[in-house]
């Protein structure tokens, strides 16, 4: 009678969607964060569009990464706040699965969506149409990586007030290589050299990070819920 | 916070813990459900502690906190899937069956924000019922509830006891029960 | 087998022997700081490169290994605390943690006076540079996430945590902050300390670096006994310490 | 040969402030572990001075 990991695991997944999807307005807010972020660069810096490519990788990546942070300050809190926290974590099925499936989720809802519309973002930057492939898959890989460090750090700000602030200050720094990586990999692509090696990179910190940040997520909501 | 208080609870017992505000009940109902881990001491299940085999013990435990924990988003047929569904396997039916017996079924399809305080603790209590667990930890089971509503709540637990559950429940007022109660009384 | 090892890290016997060793490692610190000095500033021959320039190496090269070292000793005290559950490992880790920042904060200091003479501009997003800059992100990040939290000892557990995750992080933040350089600027503009230094120049900075050691000791030492202090206000001991 | 000494070569303007900074973090340091232990000092004594008048 008792119910197996896939099980929980797609259990959890289910209703974080359901949650996401009842309230599409928080769902839309990265997206809309993204869109208005990279709209202010080109604002800001009234640069032609040959010489907004210069610097389009760089804008892209640091929008995405903090739109991407905007959405995981309630990877954990609003279930903390309402007790449903509790109730999952004496679910029976380890707590680090439920992180598991949480952050996955996270992922699918703000992480995902970025990468599906950031080759509007790249229009609007003037990335070449031959550089989004390369540029969906960096971001693709760049903000599962980020999800998890995340995970960390929403982790360990549950139950503080001003939380938001904090979990930016304590995951931005993580985050650096993400950022050089993603802006090269996507750089390069623009220019028409090798991305192999920035593509690899990436791959290689999102392996890392995703076997090791589980365990350290779940011992951050140890910490805080205890 | 909580020193020197040593429980043991049986099958077909209740343990009733009463005191004034401050003196750590929920707190022990925390110890005692895992969630908190006790600086000192420890919590043992069939002899051995419960840090030792958590999936073994959360499989045959419902805890209900002093707040409800429903997610105002989903119905309540939906807050009692997902949280009962990660315990055992369930069928809508069942769920129905366990709303029912609370008295809320007409909620069933109601999201959780928009029923009363009172409805919210029913439908808490059907979570319980239907974890169909053998040990209940509840904070403040009372709470929100009319008369009606409290004559359920002594029947349920009633019930619980009598076939063969342990329950340890905080509470305010006297519980009028036909069980074996034993009371703790925390004070400063 | 063990019990040497709580004995060691119970509080009392702490904050007697960070009390006892004060004194000399302030004394130990100030002959080594001395001779560097000296010898740094007046021995030593001028760098044939760099001029008299190079004479910063004496206290930027320490600053910046001690912010690293403080660093390391912050998240093997902050695992062991976790680990183990041994309280001191927290009080060792918030102690260390102003101080490492401290240094990180001489290290990008001296580093950009450095860069002025040498790159003709104070930051030159050197590799070095970036990797210390987020090396003082990642101790402010501890140290703000520490003193967010209302119950001390959540905080501490939290604190810790991060630094272990951040220690996992800094190698990783380094080696990208180093590529993405070499993607930019070709080979770095100017090699800091050259293992091919001669002696004259080398044993100051050695003994720079060993002062700058034995003096993080002795302020770890101080903030330890506070943190120990600040941790332990109602037990018995307490009373005779601080007579 | 004390002015070539304090000219740095020219590099007086970069060499000194180096030092000086380097000088002002060490004395911070040693300042603010003594006023933090100091304070540590006197928050503990005053809770063992209520613990005692609470006693009594």
């Amino acid at each position: 009678m008792t119910v197996g990991a896939w099980d929980a695991f797609f259990l959890v997944v289910h209703r974080e969607l359901c949650l996401s999807f009842r309230r599409p307005e928080q769902l839309f807010q990265p997206l809309v964060f993204f869109l208005i972020v990279t709209t202010l660069f080109p604002l800001g810096l009234s640069l032609q569009l040959s010489a907004l490519r210069d610097i389009a990788p760089g804008v892209l990546w640091v929008a995405a990464l903090l739109a991407s942070l905007l959405s995981l300050d309630s990877l954990f809190k609003s279930d903390a706040d309402d007790g449903t926290l509790e109730q999952l974590a004496l679910s029976g099925q380890g707590l680090t699965l439920i992180v598991v499936a949480k952050t996955c989720s996270h992922w699918l809802v703000t992480g995902l969506a970025l990468v599906v519309v950031s080759p509007i973002v790249g229009t609007a930057l003037g990335i070449p149409t031959h550089a989004f492939a390369t540029m969906m898959l960096s971001l693709a890989l760049g903000t599962l990586t980020l999800s998890w460090l995340g995970a960390i750090g929403a982790g360990l700000t549950i139950g503080l007030r001003r939380g938001n602030v904090l979990l930016s200050l304590i995951v931005l720094p993580l985050a650096t290589p993400l950022l050089i990586f993603g802006a090269a990999a996507t750089d390069r692509a623009i220019s028409g050299t090798s991305t192999a090696g920035a593509i690899y990179f990436l791959a290689a910190l999102c392996v890392f990070t995703c076997t090791l940040a589980p365990w350290a997520a779940t011992a951050a909501l140890r910490i805080t819920l205890e | 916070m909580l020193q020197g208080v040593s429980i043991e609870v049986h099958p077909r017992e209740l343990l009733h813990v009463s005191g004034p505000n401050g003196t750590g009940k929920t707190t022990l109902l925390r110890v005692m459900s895992g969630l908190l881990r006790p600086e000192q001491g420890s919590v043992t299940w069939r002899g051995q502690s419960i840090v030792q085999q958590r999936t073994e013990y959360q499989a045959v435990l419902a805890y209900a906190a002093h707040e409800p924990a429903l997610k105002g988003d989903l119905t309540a047929l939906e807050n009692l899937h997902f949280s009962v569904g990660l315990k055992r396997r369930t069928s809508a039916a069942e769920l129905h069956a366990a709303l029912e017996r609370a008295g809320v079924a007409a909620c069933a399809e109601l999201p959780a924000r928009v029923l009363s305080a009172g409805q919210r603790r029913r439908v808490s209590l059907a979570r319980v019922l239907a974890m169909q667990a053998s040990v209940w930890l509840l904070d403040e089971p009372y709470a929100n509830l009319d008369a009606a509503g409290s004559e359920l709540v002594s029947e349920l637990l009633q019930a619980h006891v009598e076939q063969g559950g342990l329950a340890l429940v905080v509470a305010h007022r006297d519980l009028a029960l036909h069980c074996q109660v034993r009371r703790l009384e925390l004070n400063s | 087998m063990w019990t040497w090892f709580y004995k060691l890290a119970s509080p009392p016997y702490v904050y007697g022997v960070a009390a006892a060793f004060v004194p000399w490692l302030l004394g130990f610190a100030a002959l080594a700081i001395g001779y560097g000095l000296i010898a740094g500033l007046g021995i030593a021959p001028a760098d044939y490169q760099q001029g008299e320039a190079f004479r910063m190496i004496y206290v930027h090269v320490p600053g910046a290994l001690l912010s690293l070292t403080v660093y390391t000793v912050m998240a093997v005290a902050s695992g062991i605390a976790l680990i183990w559950r041994i309280k001191v490992g927290h009080a060792v880790a918030a102690a260390a943690a102003p101080i490492g920042a401290s240094f990180a904060i001489l290290a990008l200091i001296t580093g950009s006076l450095w860069g002025k003479p040498m790159w003709g501009t104070y930051w030159a997003w050197d590799p070095r540079l970036t990797s210390e800059l987020i090396l003082l992100f990642l101790y402010v990040g501890v140290m703000s996430l520490r003193s967010a939290f209302e119950d001390p000892l959540r905080g501490d557990r939290a604190a810790a945590l991060l630094a272990v995750v951040g220690v996992v992080n800094v190698p990783i933040v380094h080696f990208s902050v180093v590529w993405w350089n070499s993607l930019h600027q070709g080979a770095t503009i100017v090699k800091l300390a050259a293992p091919s230094m001669p002696g004259s120049m080398l044993w100051p900075l050695l003994s720079m670096w060993l002062g700058f050691m034995l003096f993080f000791g002795a302020v770890l030492c101080m903030r330890l006994q506070a943190e120990v202090l600040n941790r332990e206000r109602q037990a018995s001991w307490v009373r005779e310490a601080i007579k | 040969m004390t002015s070539d000494f304090w000219s740095m070569g020219g590099y007086a303007r970069y060499v000194w402030p180096c030092y000086g900074i380097a000088g002002a973090v060490l004395a911070w340091n040693l300042w603010a572990a003594g006023r933090y232990l100091g304070a540590a000092k006197v928050r503990a004594a005053r809770a063992l001075a209520m613990a005692s008048s609470e006693a009594r």
